[in-house]
């Protein structure tokens, strides 16, 4: 599946102590990436909500990335453990309900792997990529249910 | 063993109660309702038998029950929400006198005149003795039977391509007319006003729209994660017939497999959500 | 009605190279809301920040969108330009065009569409914002300072100094650190000691500095400005309070075979011992696993000779808790022990130079105990082996830095000077010996340093041969050193009768647990990481914590002590203040909806979350819900993802501001 | 392939960009520290250090470097590769080099480059090594008959060399293994 | 115990010994050595000096063949095919492109994930017990130099066998036969085998350098586990007396032999009569006559 040309639509909610300095030390290092992913900076994974990954393919994303601290390096401590909690409960129901590892990714991402983060990005484009556009989940955007 | 009537009566006069949520037989012969009593005299009308499907727990945190005392009629599963209701700080262990129903499992539905069918939720149930109460009452038991169709389902489910998965669920929620009785009936969607109802920002499409429908049915599921105890009152309440069991148990799996966990099972045991250990597994992290 | 004005930074090249900024700002004006939008050099300038208050004036602008570098650049910045114009300085957003993208992507095309998307979502966020202001809370002034070398020392004598109390903790019995080890010191050749000791005494009697030897940092809590120390006072055995340091006891005690740590090894001690003579604190401690009472229970030998009963086999470890405003880590390096094989021993460890084989092949810090004065040969240099003055030594850096192979890949610093002073010190000592130093390059770039590099070559006709050392054998009572010199690109080979290996600086090995600790990051090798490489060399990433020393990269004495002394001022500036005031990112509960379920409060890392009972008119109780104490709240924002009805919101980042902005995708 | 090596075609490519971009070798980790030289068995046999043979390829001087001695004096000991603080496979580098000059015909120690065509030649065609046939084909390449003639007799009689090849039965698979590799 | 065994050229001709004393010992061990079908050479130095491609094919062929035949362990005496086909092994598993070229030649697919054994895995794999059970004879006083050269220990990340700078496996092999091995400095150089027949020169002067070494440490005898090496350091000490009148002969066993030796085989089994230095002299005072101990 997926044209040639497809360019996938990716949104990335990342911390900003870990994954976000990262990503500066990527560009500031003058590394090089594929543009499809768009970030969006929280101050810590723990305030990442399942939400924001529905409203995500609400706005008709074709992948979303999750990103932030190793264990252990959170810089509020634990937020990055409840978080993963969260992502284990939440990506399983996500996957029950037919949105699997095409569309989902989560990673660790220190302030020092500039290289990882281009590592990630490049991998998750070119798996959504392969995966082609979510056309399912365009296709409940924008039909009405019978009710509705 | 006491029986149900006097019991009620005595913690009624007693004052050990303010009010008492029970069963009571309905127009039709193989139905029952709640009802709750205030005074003695009242409490004849309770009955308990395989026809009690409602889970009462979920009256127990509506506003006028509130602050009160409440006794309530409780089968095994219905004191895994009451459990699960004093973890979240919901009622107080003082504030709820708990009837215990020694349970046989109860009918499924009550479409079939006498039916001997076994409602779902009983065929793994492990608290048929309920595990924390103040008094004990027994249930008859009519031998109902049933098989377990759904654990079938979610099989096949699994074993789908998520496309699949992913058609099914959209037929499925196609059919939520989003009149929330799902949590209405749900003894632990206790929200005062829940996300589905913020309005600032919008997360979940009130009006039916498939997009709506979604958002809604994976908030509900995620949200109780870790929490549902498995009573299917929200199935078995929903005019559309969505299979929303399956989403629970999963869940309820997944909690059990990933963090061998079971709710509502003990009243000092750490919440799913709101602990960590820092060996959870991670191999799904890059 | 928002009124929201976009500035597109070029930064020059950085930005304009890639992503087309005149297409940017013709693009964003069209956004709802967005009533101006101007693309410039350099928005970070002065022209530039004053084109943006002018703008807000002009067209009375109640949002502002800077599209230019990451916030972490710039967003304090342009918030305070903001706010010169009269707004509320949390009414500016950053749209990072620079690090995410003009300098990640080369194509113009796919760059300037990305930079529109990224300014479109910001925009959409800022819609959100509302006028916000810090936060006031109030600061311990007293310093916390972790180790007691040059580093710790010099932090603790200057906040001391300046009037404020300090706790130092120390692991080891006494401090000093590896300063106190040195024989001289480079280039100037005075004595380790001579300089150190006085320091060492000074903090002692210092009336603001509360000292803590063989102690350890046991657990930190709080936040800049009010953290909660536990320390744990390990168990030394020796009551301090009785104790006169007389030293009966070291010399009677029967155990006299333990190897000294501060001799590294090429000495023995007793065991119940002081470090060396000018420990400070001068109380001995007993070594548990060599004491013949702790192993058999019998001899109890230094209690019998004690005549202040001092001597305490039952004490334990004590825990101790302190307030602190400010922590200063200053726990240093250790070298490289080269014989120590690493995990894949296949692959790792540095068989072919015999370390650990051959008694006369030693490293940096022993030759310095050899050279040293209060050293086990009083400063003659005899070799380990048979107490033999060598008559050639070799010495050979590099051995483990610059060596992704083995070692790491980072250059040590320090090696190219030190062993430049010891092959001085050892013609100094033995006039008809020879000294050769295998180097790659000779890195002396500090004050005197190259200058003193070359009084070693041409005065003291050190040979320096460049290219390293492929092996180390013995061969009739000699070492033989196979090298190269890569100038002469001859082989040489040299019969040695020492052998003296500059082995890397790494970090402690416990730096990452210490970390992880105090919440700092820190890189692969475990040395601290700082905020920012240049601009704040001494600050790690968590507020209140600073670095000074070794601990955060192979440092020098002078280099140490100066971010010692930076750091106590970063300290200081703290201390300077009456309240802090922080960003008022913090979570905040709409209690009109909070169920009182306080998923929240399980959550919350900071026990930053309290519980509220709502009453009425008469008294009584209506609900029970959650409220934030915003001193303790740090805006991680984890209750807020937690809350199911998302009845609390981390101001700042809150629901809609997410909301619209992923909407805005 | 490390960024600075641009896409080329590899006859306007450098030594360095071929080797690296056909064999995986990138000269620009050597940062000439000289352990490899200092640790080579054979370096006194040599004229140009090994080390040095790297520069030259760095410096753009492929010549030179595919000309030097020093490539066929390598003996494959690995003791440079093995101790390269920079993971710098040198022995294998050494190994690219003779297998490029043979390419372009330059090969400044015949008898070693001979040694080879008649090891590999015997295995060839029997699938096997062959002593005698070896020796025998090598030694005529030199015209140094006596060489090792003392030896000879004694190995034959310990029965050490045999005067036939012993031969595989699947001499097809190995003749197509040595067409197949002999690419260009 | 069954075990796959690839001889490799040398032990077919120059090193017949080695082959002799493998198959000879093993089979006192009990130890089944099923040899590879039709095997064919390595490719030896010749074939990695000049062709990379060759170097790899060829080993691999044989690699094939030893998977077809069922084998899951293949030990491979001699260091020098060891090398080679550990280090093809190596080559394929982490180069995708390099496994594919190598598969467009011979035409099948590879599976490299035999474990390859070499001579002293080959003992350390049947077990120390096993040797010490079976010894007959305790070669007490036997000063011996333990000798690995080059190929068995480099590229260390690739054979992942020893410590390439200070190895000790060889040595505790060697003192199950109550052999004493020495401590000297000369154990991983290189002998410059792959110049024997090029550079004779070269050959002796690094064979004396090593030979001489081990003598000065006090060894009475070099022990080897590879054909390259004893060929040189046998075979060569002709050539070294010529150079140095004062050379002395140093006796070169291969491990093999010396652990048949300690369970009391008859040496003309071993093929120690195949050696070029009479090593009689120092194994005379270790008589053949087995001691069957009670």
């Amino acid at each position: 599946m997926g044209d040639n040309n497809f360019e996938p639509k990716i949104v990335a909610f990342v911390c900003n102590w870990c994954t976000y300095t990262g990503a500066d030390l990527a560009g500031t290092s003058r590394m090089k990436y594929q543009s499809n992913v768009r970030m969006i900076r929280l101050p810590c994974t723990g305030r990442i909500d399942p939400m924001f990954i529905v409203k995500a393919f609400e706005s008709g994303a074709d992948g979303v990335l999750v990103s932030g601290c190793h264990p252990g390096d959170c810089h509020y401590t634990a937020g990055n453990f409840h978080a993963r909690r969260r992502w284990i409960l939440f990506r399983q129901l996500l996957k029950f309900i037919g949105i699997d590892e095409s569309r989902l990714f989560f990673s660790w991402v220190s302030a020092s792997e500039g290289k990882k983060w281009v590592d990630v990005i490049n991998e998750v484009t070119d798996t959504v990529r392969k995966a082609g556009p979510f056309s399912d989940y365009h296709r409940i955007n924008k039909e009405y249910t019978l009710n509705g | 063993m006491a029986d149900l009537i006097s019991i009620v009566k005595g913690i009624l006069e007693s004052k050990k109660v303010d009010v008492v949520v029970g069963y009571t037989r309905a127009t039709s012969p193989n139905r029952t309702r709640p009802i709750v009593i205030r005074n003695a005299s009242e409490a004849d009308a309770l009955v308990i038998d395989s026809s009690c499907l409602n889970n009462l727990a979920t009256y127990l945190t509506r506003k006028e029950n509130k602050g009160g005392k409440v006794g309530i009629v409780a089968k095994g599963c219905d004191v895994k929400a009451i459990v699960q209701l004093i973890v979240e700080n919901q009622i107080k262990r003082e504030n709820v006198y708990i009837i215990g129903v020694k349970c046989n499992g109860v009918k499924k539905g009550f479409e079939v005149e006498d039916s001997k069918v076994l409602s779902e939720k009983c065929l793994n149930c492990n608290v048929k003795t309920p595990h924390l109460y103040d008094e004990l009452v027994e249930m008859g038991s009519d031998n109902l039977s049933g098989k377990d169709e759904k654990a079938e389902l979610i099989a096949k489910l699994e074993a789908m391509s998520p496309q699949e998965r992913f058609a099914f669920w959209e037929k499925e929620f196609e059919k939520c007319i989003r009149c929330y009785a799902c949590r209405q009936a749900c003894p632990l969607c206790y929200c005062e006003r829940c996300i589905a109802d913020k309005s600032m920002p919008r997360w979940v499409e009130t009006s039916a729209t498939k997009r709506g429908n979604f958002a809604w049915n994976i908030i509900r599921a995620f949200h109780l994660s870790g929490r549902c105890i498995g009573c299917n009152e929200c199935e078995r309440v929903c005019p559309a017939g969505i299979p929303l069991s399956l989403l629970n148990r999963k869940m309820a799996m997944v909690a059990k497999s990933e963090f061998g966990y079971e709710s509502g099972m003990s009243l000092d045991a750490p919440t799913l959500i709101g602990t960590y250990d820092v060996k959870d597994k991670e191999d799904f992290i890059k | 009605m928002m009124r929201i004005g976009v500035f597109v930074c070029h930064c020059g090249e950085n930005i304009g190279k890639t992503v087309d900024c005149p297409t940017v700002a013709k693009e964003v004006i069209k956004l709802p809301n967005v009533v101006y939008a101007i693309d410039y050099k350099y928005m970070c300038s002065d022209p530039g920040q004053n084109l943006i208050k002018q703008a807000i004036a002009e067209h009375k602008l109640n949002a502002v969108v800077v599209a230019s570098c990451s916030p972490h650049m710039h967003e304090k910045t342009f918030r305070k330009a903001v706010s010169a114009a009269g707004l509320n300085p949390y009414m500016c957003e950053i749209a990072n065009i620079r690090e995410q993208c003009s300098w990640v992507h080369d194509n113009v095309e796919e760059a300037t569409k990305k930079a529109i998307d990224l300014i479109r979502m910001t925009v959409e966020r800022v819609k959100f914002n509302f006028p916000l202001s810090e936060i006031k809370v109030p600061i311990t002034k007293k310093a916390l300072v972790i180790g007691g070398g040059i580093a710790g020392i010099q932090a603790a004598l200057d906040i001391a100094g300046a009037g404020y109390k300090v706790i130092l903790v120390e692991k080891e019995p006494s401090i000093g650190g590896h300063m106190s080890q040195l024989s001289e010191t480079f280039p100037t050749l005075d004595c380790s000691q001579c300089i150190l000791t006085p320091r060492m005494v000074e903090v002692y009697q210092h009336p603001n500095i509360k000292l803590y030897t063989y102690s350890e940092v046991e657990s930190v809590d709080g936040f800049i400005g009010n953290f909660k120390v536990t320390i744990r006072k390990k168990a030394r055995y020796v009551k301090e309070d009785l104790c006169t340091g007389c030293g009966l006891c070291t010399q009677k005690c029967p155990i006299k075979r333990a190897p000294s740590e501060f001799d590294e090894g090429l000495s023995n001690r007793p065991a119940i011992y002081v470090p060396f003579p000018q420990a400070v604190p001068n109380i001995p401690v007993i070594d548990r696993t060599v004491c013949t009472y702790f192993k058999t229970g019998k001899c109890q030998m230094c209690k019998k000779v004690c005549g202040r009963d001092a001597i305490d086999f039952e004490q334990k470890d004590t825990l101790i808790t302190e307030d602190v405003g400010a922590i200063i880590v200053a726990t240093g390096y250790k070298l490289y022990k080269i014989d120590k094989k690493g995990p894949d021993s296949a692959v790792k460890g540095y068989g072919e130079y015999g370390y650990g084989k051959y008694k006369d092949v030693i490293d940096g810090l022993q030759f310095e105990r050899l050279a040293s004065a209060s050293g086990p040969t009083a400063g003659e240099i005899l070799r380990p082996s048979d107490r033999k003055q060598p008559k050639k030594v070799v010495f050979i850096q590099c051995v483990g830095s610059r060596d992704p192979s083995k070692g790491f890949e980072y250059c040590s610093k320090i090696c190219c000077m030190y062993t430049a002073k010891h092959a001085m010190l050892y013609k100094h000592k033995v006039h008809d010996g020879e000294a050769y130093v295998f180097y790659m390059d000779i890195r002396a770039g500090g004050k005197g340093y190259e200058e003193f590099v070359r009084r070693a070559i041409e005065e003291d006709h050190v040979k320096y041969i460049r290219g390293r050392v492929s092996k180390v054998y013995e061969k009739k009572g000699k070492l033989i050193v196979k090298g190269e010199d890569t100038l002469a690109g001859v082989p040489v080979e040299i019969e040695a009768d020492m052998v003296v290996l500059a082995t890397a600086i790494v970090a402690q090995p416990e730096a990452a647990k210490l970390a992880q600790t105090l919440g700092i990051p820190y890189d692969k090798y475990g040395f601290y990481a700082e905020v920012h490489p240049k601009l704040r060399p001494v600050e790690s990433s968590s507020g209140g914590i600073f670095l000074a020393g070794a601990c955060q990269a192979p440092r020098d004495i002078p280099e140490s002590v100066a971010m010692a002394s930076a750091a106590a001022s970063k300290a200081l500036i703290l201390f300077g203040n009456e309240n802090l005031e922080r960003e008022p990112i913090v979570a905040k509960v709409n209690e009109s909806t909070c169920v009182g379920c306080f998923y929240c409060k399980k959550v919350c890392a900071y026990n930053a979350i309290e519980i509220k009972e709502l009453k009425d008119k008469k008294g009584n109780l209506i609900k029970v819900v959650a409220s934030v104490n915003t001193g303790l709240c740090q805006g991680c924002g984890t209750c807020n993802a937690t809350c199911p009805s998302k009845s609390i919101e981390l101001i700042g980042f809150n629901d809609e501001q997410i909301f619209y902005q992923i909407k805005a995708l | 392939m490390s960024s600075h090596t641009a896409i080329k075609s590899k006859e306007n490519m450098t030594l360095a960009e071929e080797i690296e971009s056909l064999y995986g070798i990138d000269v620009w980790r050597c940062y000439q520290c000289g352990k490899c030289s200092a640790g080579c068995p054979v370096r006194v046999f040599m004229k140009v250090a090994p080390n040095k043979v790297v520069r030259l390829v760095q410096l753009g001087m492929d010549e030179e470097a595919l000309k030097s001695e020093t490539i066929w004096i390598c003996a494959g000991c690995l003791t440079c590769s093995t101790r390269c603080p920079q993971n710098f496979d040198i022995a294998k580098f050494m190994d690219v080099l003779k297998e490029i000059a043979i390419k372009r015909g330059i090969i400044t120690r015949k008898d070693a480059m001979n040694f080879h065509r008649a090891f590999l030649k015997q295995v060839e065609a029997n699938g096997k090594a062959f002593e005698f046939g070896l020796i025998r084909d090598y030694k005529l390449s030199t015209f140094n008959l006596f060489q090792d003639m003392d030896l000879a007799p004694e190995m034959f009689f310990k029965g050490k060399i045999k005067l036939f090849p012993h031969k595989i039965r699947n001499r097809e698979a190995i003749k197509k293994i040595f067409n197949r590799t002999n690419k260009e | 115990m069954d075990i796959g065994y690839y001889p490799g050229c040398s032990l077919t001709g120059t090193a017949k010994e080695y082959d002799q004393s493998i198959r000879r010992i093993f089979s006192e061990l009990g130890v089944n050595l099923i040899e590879v079908e039709d095997w064919s050479c390595c490719g030896a130095t010749s074939a990695h000096a000049t062709n990379h491609l060759l170097s790899l094919a060829l080993p691999l062929r044989n690699i094939n063949l030893a998977k077809r035949q069922g084998l899951k362990e293949l030990f491979i005496p001699c260091a020098a095919c060891y090398n080679r086909f550990v280090v093809a092994q190596y080559e394929v598993n982490r180069d995708a492109s390099v496994r594919k070229e190598i598969e467009n030649i011979l035409e099948e697919t590879i599976e490299a994930d035999i474990r390859i054994i070499n001579m002293i895995e080959m003992f350390e794999y049947i077990g120390k017990d096993a040797i010490t059970a079976r010894k007959r004879k305790d070669l007490k006083g036997f000063k011996v130099a333990a000798y690995y050269g080059c190929l068995l220990l480099r590229p260390p990340a690739v054979v992942k066998f020893d410590d390439p700078e200070q190895p000790s496996s060889m040595e505790e092999i060697i003192r199950l036969t109550g052999a004493e091995p020495i401590e000297w400095s000369f154990k991983t150089e290189c002998c410059g085998a792959s110049h024997s027949i090029t550079n004779t020169n070269i050959v002796v002067t690094l064979s004396k350098r090593i030979i001489d070494d081990a003598r000065e440490m006090g060894a009475e005898a070099i022990i080897v586990a590879c054909p390259m090496c004893h060929s040189n350091l046998d075979m060569r000490q002709r050539n070294i007396a010529k150079v140095d009148a004062q050379h002395r002969n140093m006796p070169v066993l291969y491990l093999s032999e010396l652990v048949g030796i300690s369970m009391g085989l008859d040496r003309e089994a071993l093929g120690l009569n195949l050696h070029f230095i009479d090593t009689e002299p120092v194994l005379s005072r270790f008589s053949t006559a087995i001691v069957t101990k009670e």
